[in-house]
């Protein structure tokens, strides 16, 4: 079990801002795929990788990363700050 | 060193009054303060955060600059949740022997918090909600670090 | 726009309270303090000018920044006479839709100010008294802009 | 006629902060052989060019300026404001 957290689009789009998922996957981007094979909402959010960003354990990191040990995985939009 | 995420104000003027001054340490205060604009029709913004990553993230970027910049003093505050046209966003301020050290790590500090720190924008305007995109430049703006 | 050369003291935190906010025309303001350092023993520090041209200086040096780059405002004080370390020496504030315009103008601001206002820094110590020195630094700074 | 102005360590050295000079110099460089041809405190004060500036009419300008129409000259070491 993971938590997957959502924000800005990302998290409007997929109409949740968290939810525990149960997955095998080994990496960020199987993740995705698991979860864009559930419904529309999460096939468009995840539409445009090169439109995202991820951290893992609320560290920024990339889709090819490992998930094993994870506990928490956050999708969102690049960065609007300052 | 200070770093505050908060949804209340902030008072710009009091924190520049009492900050990096006093010790006799620094010769140099560069203060920034980031506002929401009141032009092209917004009516409100709103600033959605990642409590948890925000701080770790914060507390990073401060951590990288003192390393990098000899500074007396070194102050974050960041706001989220609902803001109206005028109201500031976020500022910080550093304090060194000299300009150049001051200056250079105000500017790294904002460089950093503009694409490193989880922080997204909704403005509100005449033609409904928009999440502010990221430009390019706040990407570029980091290679010269 | 405001351009102040005086004797007397200012408030830092006062004048950044005040500065470039409320039209809502700026989305960034950066404001440099420079202070007297208690470094070094120096017990006290003289600030000489040139009355008339020190005003014309300032004057040049904010419309060659103004011409450059959008502000929405602007603000120089530089103090003369007698100093203590801690004692604010002088500030600038600059006001712009964007961080970098803001950021920039004032370090211009801040590199003419070095080198071509007629001030002359005199530091009184436990050795007597020094006029401080320019330095390469300073001029070499101008070539950026 | 012409005012000469002095600051920081020029004023010291010479001893005034101002004076009135009655010259018929063509030139900055002209006026400051003249002076130092006065006396000693002078002489020193304009040793090394290298160490002064120099403003016409209130305007940074060089040696070699003529000083025609020019009713105020002012010798001051490299400013350090700021």
């Amino acid at each position: 079990m993971i938590d997957v957290l959502y924000f800005a689009w990302v998290r409007e789009r997929i109409g949740l801002p968290r939810e525990r998922v149960e997955t095998d996957a080994a990496t960020v981007a199987e993740l995705i795929e698991e979860l864009k094979a559930r419904e529309d909402r999460y096939a468009l959010a995840f539409s445009d990788l090169r439109a995202l960003r991820v951290a893992l354990d609320q560290e920024l990191s990339d889709f090819s990363a490992p998930l094993k040990g994870v506990r928490e995985v956050a999708f969102f939009p690049p960065m609007t700050g300052g | 060193m200070d770093i505050r995420v908060q949804a209340a104000p902030f008072d710009f003027g009091a924190e520049c009054g009492r900050f990096g001054q006093g010790d006799g340490r620094a010769g140099a205060v560069v203060t920034f303060l980031g506002l929401v604009r009141g032009a092209d029709g917004m009516s409100r913004m709103e600033i959605e955060h990642y409590p948890g990553m925000t701080e770790k993230a914060l507390a990073k970027i401060a951590e990288d600059a003192r390393a990098r910049w000899s500074l007396s003093d070194l102050l974050i505050i960041h706001r989220y949740g609902p803001l109206a046209p005028g109201d500031a966003i976020m500022m910080v301020a550093t304090a060194a022997r000299h300009r150049k050290a001051a200056f250079e790590a105000a500017e790294f500090l904002m460089d950093y918090l503009k694409s490193r720190a989880p922080f997204w924008k909704k403005e509100f305007g005449p033609d409904g909600a928009e999440w502010v995109q990221a430009k390019d430049d706040d990407e570029a703006a980091l290679d010269r670090w």
